[in-house]
C-alpha cells in the first residue's frame, strides 16, 4: 500500500473509533439489553403448557430468523411511515435490532433453561417453592451459566449487524468508513479498516465472555 | 390394624398412569407415626411414583392420600382425593397440594442439590424463601443440622466440593430444616460409591432412632431389615405383600417376593 | 426560469398543499442526501462536516427560504423511499429531471446542467460512442438516470452501490464502461489522477438536476425554485459551483 | 394496499422466484458443501494436540467471526484484483461465503465432536482402532448427530445472507426485488414479498431438519 | 513365586501421574494363565488407572508391562519399558501398544457400546474392520458368542433399547470377540440396576470356569470370593495387600485393608 493510504488510515482511525463509540457500541448494547428481556418473555412462552401462547412465540421466532435483518430494518424505517407510524433512525435501529436479538436468543435460552436437569425443578418444588419461584431462584441462575457462551455469541453478531444502521441513517463505524471511503475514493482499504475495528470489538468482546464464564463457573462447576 | 386416624399417612386406591402406562394399579399403604416404611421391588414397577405422589410432586389419576400434621392440635389432616381431580394439577386445590408437599419432604436419589448456593444457603432456601421464618434462627437450627451430620465446616462449599455421601448427607439436613412430618426417601444411597454408603445408612438409621416417620426405596435389604419397622413389596403396580421385615424378608408369601428376593440376595 | 413568477400566486392557497407552511412553522428544511457521493454530497476530509455542491446549494435555499437547513443521510437505493415516507422534505443529490421522476415527484427548477460521459480503460478502441454500448457491460447505481440511459444504449447493466463500486469494476476490468455524470469523473480525476481510464463519450443533450419532492409539495418546490432564482441573480450558485468544480454548472 | 400492488406483487412473484432458484439455492447448497467440509478440517485443526494447526485455525475462525460478511465479500470481489486476483462475481460469492461458513460450522463440529462421551474414544482404541479410524467410524457418526441442529441454523443464516450477493453483482432473489422496486418505487411491497420468500425457504429447510433428525434419532435415540 | 516367564502378564513398578498427581506410584502384579485377580480398594485409589494402562489406554510414566500371547509358539512375549518412554505416547512404540491391545480387551463400567451401530456391528467392528478377519467367520462366531449370552434375538437392536444388563453382556462379548489373551473389567456391574447384576456376574463366573484369565475390578467381595483366584487390595498408589480372596478378605494383614473391608462389609 502507498504511503498515502497508511496517512489515510491513520487519519480515518479516530473517526471510525468515534463511530463505534458513539454509534455501534451503544447501538448493540441497548438492543442486546431490551432483546434479552424480549426473549425471555418468549422462551418462556415457548415453554407455556398453553398452546396458543407457545404459537404466538413460535411463529414471532420464525419470522424473525426466517428473513433478512435487512428487510426487517427497512420495513420499520420505510414501510411504518406508510401506517403513519414515523420512528427516528436510533429508535428504528434500536427496535428492530431488538426485535432481532429476542428471535434468536429467545430460542437460547429455552434451550438453556430445558438443560437444566429436571431434579432441580423438583428440589425446588419439594421445598415448597412456586413455578415461578423455582424459575427465577433455581433455574435461571443456572441457566446464566449455559446460555453464556450462545449468548455472547448472539452480541457478537449483533455488533456486526449494526453495520447495517448505516443503510437507515445512523451513524456509525461502518457509515464512518464509507463516508471516508467516499471523500478519499479508497473504499477497499477504508473497509478493511473498519473490519479490523470490528475485530478487534468482537476480541474484546469474547474475552470478556470469558471472564464471565469463569466468574460465573464458581457457582456450578463439576 | 388400628384405626386411621391414628395413622400419619393413609393411601388408598392410588392411581397412576402416564399415557396407557398404569404405572400404579392401586396402591394402599399407612404409616403410624414413628414408623419406617422400605419400599421394595424391581426396577420400573413404580417405587418412585409413589414417593413423588406422596410428594405432591405427581399427581395421580385416582385414590387418595390423607396425611396429618406434626401436632395434631394446630395439624388437621389434609385429604386429597385425586378421582376428583381427573389426574390434572388444576383439579387439586393448590392450598391442599401445598400443605402435601410442606408435611413431607424428599431425599433423592441424586441428591438434586442447588449447584449455585452453597450448602448453608441448600438448607436454607426452603425454610426462609418459602416458609418466611426469620433467617437468623433458621440458620442457626441449619448450622446445627449441619453440625450433626459431620458437615459444619463444609457451610460455604458448593455442593460440586463434597463427595457423593456428603452431598447426599447435605441432600438429608435440607429435608429435616423443612421440619416435615414425614420424610421420603428414593434410593438414598444407589448413586454413591460403595464405601460412602455407610455414613448415610448411619445417619438415616439415627433419624429412625430419633422416631422421624419415613418411607424409604431401597435395594439394602440388610438395612431395611435392620431399619425398617415394615416391609412392602412393589410390583405390577400394587403392593404385591408386605409386613414385618424380618419375617417377610427371611420367608416370603408370594412367589414374585420370592424370586425378587432370591435375585437379589443371591445373584450368581 | 418561467415557473419563478407564478410562485407567488394563489397556487399556494389550493388549501390542501401544506408543505411550505409546515416548513416554515417548523423552521427547518430537511434534506435527504447521499453524503458519500463526491462533490456533490460528502464530508469534509473523510469524517468532517457534511458538504459538497447540493449540500451548499441546499443550505443557501434553506437560508434564503429563512429556515435551518437540516441533513439527512440515506443511500441513494432508499432516498426515494425516504422521500416517501416523509423523512425528508425534498432530496438534493443529483437527481436528474427524467419524464418517469417527474410522473412520480415534484422537482423544482434545475440547479446543475451536466453532461453524462462513457468512462471506459485507456486501451479500450471499441467504444466510442453510446450506441457502441450495445452488446457490452456497465456498472451503474439501481435507480440512477445513467443507469436508465445504459440500459436504453443496449448495454448490460451491473448494478452496484456507487461511483466507487463502478470505476473499480472498470479499472479492474471487470466490466467494459461505466456512465455517470461528467463532473463526478472530473472530480475523480483530480483527486486520484483516474490513470488508465478514459472518456469514451459524451452524451449531446445536458442533464438537469433539480431538488426533487413528493408529488404533493408544489408548494415547496415553487418557493424553493423562487429561492434558486434569487441565488442564480446574486451569483451565489456560480460562486458554490466554482468552489466545487472550477465552473459554472448551474447554468 | 391498493390493486395495482396486489398486481406488482404477483407480476414480480415469478423473477423472485426464479431468482430464488437459480441464484439464493444454489450459492447457498455450493457454500455450505464447501464450508462444511472445510469446517471439518478447522475443527479437527482446532482438537489437535499440535499447538500451532490449532492457533491457525482459531486465528482463521476469530477472523471470520469478528468481521462483518459484507467486508468479507468485498475484500475478495473489490480487494483481490489489486494483488491481481480476478474472481467473477459467482466464484467469488461461492468463496466468501465458504469461508464464512467455514469459521462458523467448524466451532459448530468441534463442539459436537467434544459432546461425544469420552467412553466412545476409549472403547474404540480397546478394539484396536488408531484414532482416525475411531474418528471416522466412531465419533463423528455420533457427532453428525448432535450437529444437525446448529448446522442447519447455519445454513439458514447462510441463506438469508446471500442477499449480500447482490452487492458483488450476483442476481439471486434480493436483487430481483431491489430492481423490480427500483422501477417501480415500491419498496416496501417488494421487499416485504422478498421477506416472505425467505422466510418460506427457511419454513422448508426448518421441516427438512425435522425429517433429518428423526432419521439419524433412529441410531441414538436414549 | 513361580518364574517370570511363566505368567501370562508381569507388571513391575508400574508409575503414572496426573500432573502433581501421582496415582500409581508402583504397582507389581503377575497373573498366570487362567487365573482371576480381582483388584479392590478406595475410591480414586487407581484401580481404573492400571486397568487403563493395561490396555494401553493410558501411557504410563515408568515400569514395565510384559504381556505373552495367546499361544506361546506364535506370540512372543511383549514388554513396554515406560521409563524408557518417558511417558509420552510417542516415546512408546507404535507396534508394541499395537500388541499390547491386541492382547488385552476391556468391559467398562458404563458399557461403552456404540450407540449408532446394532448389538451384531458392536461385536463385529473390532475383528472385522481393525483385525482384518473374514467377516463370514466373524459373523458365526459373533452369533454364537451373543446366543452364548442369551442376546440371540437382539442382534439387530441398537444399545439404547437394550436394559443396562443386556448392554453389558454385549460389552463383555465384544470384548471376547477380539480374542484377547487378558480380559479386563473395571467395575463391570457398578452402573446396573440391582437385579440386573446376576446375570452379569454369573456370566463372569462361567467364563473364569472355562479358564479366561482376568482382571477385575470390583467392589462386590462376595463375587470376588467365589470366583477369583487372588485378590490384590490397593490403596495410595501400591498395592497394599494381596493373597487368596477367602484367606485375604477374612483376615487381612494390614491395617488400611481392615478399614477397608469392614466399611463395605458392615456399612451401617
Ligand atoms: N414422567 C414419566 N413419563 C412417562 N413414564 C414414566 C414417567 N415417570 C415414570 N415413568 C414410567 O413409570 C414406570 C415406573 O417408574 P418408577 O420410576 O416409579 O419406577 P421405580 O420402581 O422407581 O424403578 P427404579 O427402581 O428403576 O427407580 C416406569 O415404566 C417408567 O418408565
Ligand atoms: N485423565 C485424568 N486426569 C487427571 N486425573 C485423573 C485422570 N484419570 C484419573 N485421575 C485421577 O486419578 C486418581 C485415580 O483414579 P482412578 O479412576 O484410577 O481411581 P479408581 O480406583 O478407579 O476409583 P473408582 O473406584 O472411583 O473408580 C483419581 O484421583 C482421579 O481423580
Ligand atoms: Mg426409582
Ligand atoms: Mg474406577
Amino acid at each position: 500500500m502507498s504511503e498515502s493510504t497508511w496517512q489515510l488510515l491513520l487519519d480515518s482511525l479516530w473517526p471510525l473509533i468515534h463511530g463505534a463509540i458513539t454509534g455501534t457500541i451503544p447501538l448493540a448494547l441497548a438492543s442486546f439489553a431490551i432483546g434479552l428481556v424480549l426473549a425471555l418473555g418468549l422462551a418462556l412462552m415457548r415453554l407455556s403448557k398453553r398452546r396458543w401462547l407457545s404459537s404466538i412465540a413460535q411463529v414471532y421466532i420464525s419470522i424473525v430468523r426466517g428473513t433478512p435483518l435487512l428487510v426487517q430494518l427497512f420495513v420499520i424505517f420505510y414501510g411504518l411511515p406508510s401506517l403513519g407510524i414515523v420512528i427516528d433512525p436510533w429508535p428504528s435501529a434500536i427496535v428492530a435490532f431488538s426485535i432481532n436479538v429476542g428471535g434468536y436468543a429467545a430460542e437460547v435460552i429455552r434451550a438453556a433453561i430445558l438443560s437444566v436437569p429436571k431434579g432441580q425443578w423438583e428440589a425446588a418444588y419439594m421445598i415448597g417453592m412456586s413455578h415461578r419461584r423455582a424459575l427465577t431462584r433455581i433455574i435461571l441462575p443456572q441457566a446464566a451459566r449455559v446460555s453464556v457462551p450462545p449468548l455472547s455469541n448472539t452480541f457478537i453478531s449483533l455488533v456486526k449487524d449494526t453495520s447495517l444502521a448505516s443503510l437507515i441513517l445512523v451513524t456509525e463505524l461502518f457509515r464512518e468508513a464509507q463516508q471516508v471511503a467516499a471523500f478519499s475514493q479508497q473504499f477497499m482499504a477504508l473497509y478493511l479498516e473498519a473490519a479490523l475495528l470490528y475485530w478487534v470489538i468482537c476480541l474484546v468482546l469474547s474475552s470478556g465472555q470469558g471472564v464471565l464464564e469463569k466468574r460465573l463457573d464458581r457457582y456450578v462447576a463439576h | 390394624m388400628s384405626p386411621t386416624d391414628q395413622k400419619l399417612l393413609t393411601v388408598r386406591g392410588l392411581q397412576k398412569s402416564f399415557g396407557d402406562n398404569q404405572v400404579l394399579k392401586s396402591i394402599d399403604l399407612t404409616v403410624a407415626r414413628g414408623e419406617v416404611l422400605a419400599l421394595i421391588g424391581p426396577s420400573g414397577s413404580g417405587k418412585t411414583t409413589v414417593l413423588r405422589c406422596l410428594n405432591g410432586l405427581e399427581i395421580a389419576d385416582g385414590g387418595t392420600i390423607e396425611i396429618i400434621g406434626a401436632d395434631d392440635a394446630t395439624h388437621a389432616p389434609v385429604t386429597i382425593d385425586f378421582a376428583a381431580a381427573h389426574g390434572s394439577r388444576a383439579g387439586v386445590p393448590k392450598k391442599t397440594l401445598g400443605t402435601l408437599r410442606d408435611r413431607s419432604a424428599m431425599v433423592f436419589q441424586h441428591y438434586n442439590l442447588f449447584p449455585h448456593k452453597t450448602v448453608l444457603e441448600n438448607v436454607m432456601e426452603g425454610p426462609v424463601v418459602v416458609q418466611r421464618r426469620p433467617r437468623a434462627e433458621v440458620e442457626t437450627e441449619a448450622l446445627a443440622l449441619l453440625e450433626r451430620v459431620g458437615l459444619g465446616e463444609k457451610r460455604d462449599s458448593y455442593p460440586f466440593e463434597l463427595s457423593g455421601g456428603q452431598q447426599q448427607r447435605v441432600g438429608i439436613v435440607r429435608a429435616l430444616a423443612l421440619r416435615p412430618t414425614l420424610l421420603l426417601f428414593d434410593e438414598p444411597t444407589s448413586a454413591l460409591d460403595p464405601e460412602l454408603v455407610g455414613d448415610v445408612l448411619r445417619l438415616i438409621k439415627e433419624l429412625a432412632a430419633e422416631g422421624w416417620t419415613m418411607v424409604i426405596v431401597t435395594h439394602e435389604l440388610e438395612f431395611a431389615r435392620e431399619v425398617a419397622t415394615e416391609v412392602a413389596f412393589v410390583d405390577g403396580g400394587t403392593i404385591v405383600e408386605h409386613g414385618d421385615p424380618k419375617e417377610m424378608l427371611r420367608n416370603p408369601q408370594h412367589e414374585r417376593t420370592r424370586q425378587f428376593l432370591h435375585r437379589l440376595l443371591f445373584p450368581f | 426560469s418561467a415557473s419563478a413568477g407564478d410562485s407567488g400566486s394563489d397556487g399556494a392557497a389550493a388549501g390542501t398543499d401544506e408543505s411550505l407552511s409546515s416548513v416554515l412553522e417548523s423552521g427547518t428544511l430537511t434534506i435527504g442526501t447521499e453524503g458519500t457521493y463526491r462533490p456533490f454530497s460528502y464530508h469534509a476530509d473523510g469524517s468532517g462536516e457534511l458538504t459538497g455542491y447540493d449540500v451548499e446549494v441546499a443550505r443557501a435555499v434553506a437560508d434564503q427560504l429563512g429556515v435551518e437547513a437540516e441533513f439527512e443521510e440515506t443511500q441513494w437505493d432508499a432516498i426515494f423511499a425516504g422521500l416517501e415516507a416523509g423523512r425528508f422534505d425534498t432530496i438534493a443529490n443529483q437527481v436528474s429531471i427524467t419524464p418517469e421522476r417527474v410522473e412520480a415527484y415534484t422537482f423544482s427548477t434545475p440547479y446543475t446542467y451536466s453532461t453524462g460521459v462513457i468512462v471506459v480503460p485507456e486501451d479500450n478502441t471499441s467504444i466510442a460512442s453510446f450506441a457502441d454500448l450495445a452488446g457490452k457491460t456497465t456498472a451503474q447505481s439501481l435507480t440512477s438516470n445513467w443507469y436508465t440511459l445504459a440500459t436504453e444504449s443496449g448495454a448490460t447493466v451491473q448494478s452496484v452501490e456507487g461511483w466507487a463500486q463502478s470505476v473499480a469494476l472498470v479499472e479492474q476490468g471487470r466490466v467494459d464502461a461505466t456512465v455517470n455524470d461528467k463532473l463526478t469523473y472530473l472530480d475523480y480525476k483530480k483527486q486520484t489522477g483516474a490513470a488508465g481510464l478514459k472518456i469514451a463519450a459524451e452524451t449531446e443533450e445536458r442533464s438537469e438536476s433539480a431538488f426533487a419532492f413528493a408529488p404533493e409539495g408544489t408548494a415547496l418546490a415553487e418557493a424553493v425554485s423562487d429561492a434558486l432564482a434569487t441565488l442564480s441573480e446574486d451569483g451565489t450558485l456560480a460562486a458554490i459551483s466554482d468552489t466545487y468544480f472550477g465552473a459554472d454548472v448551474s447554468q
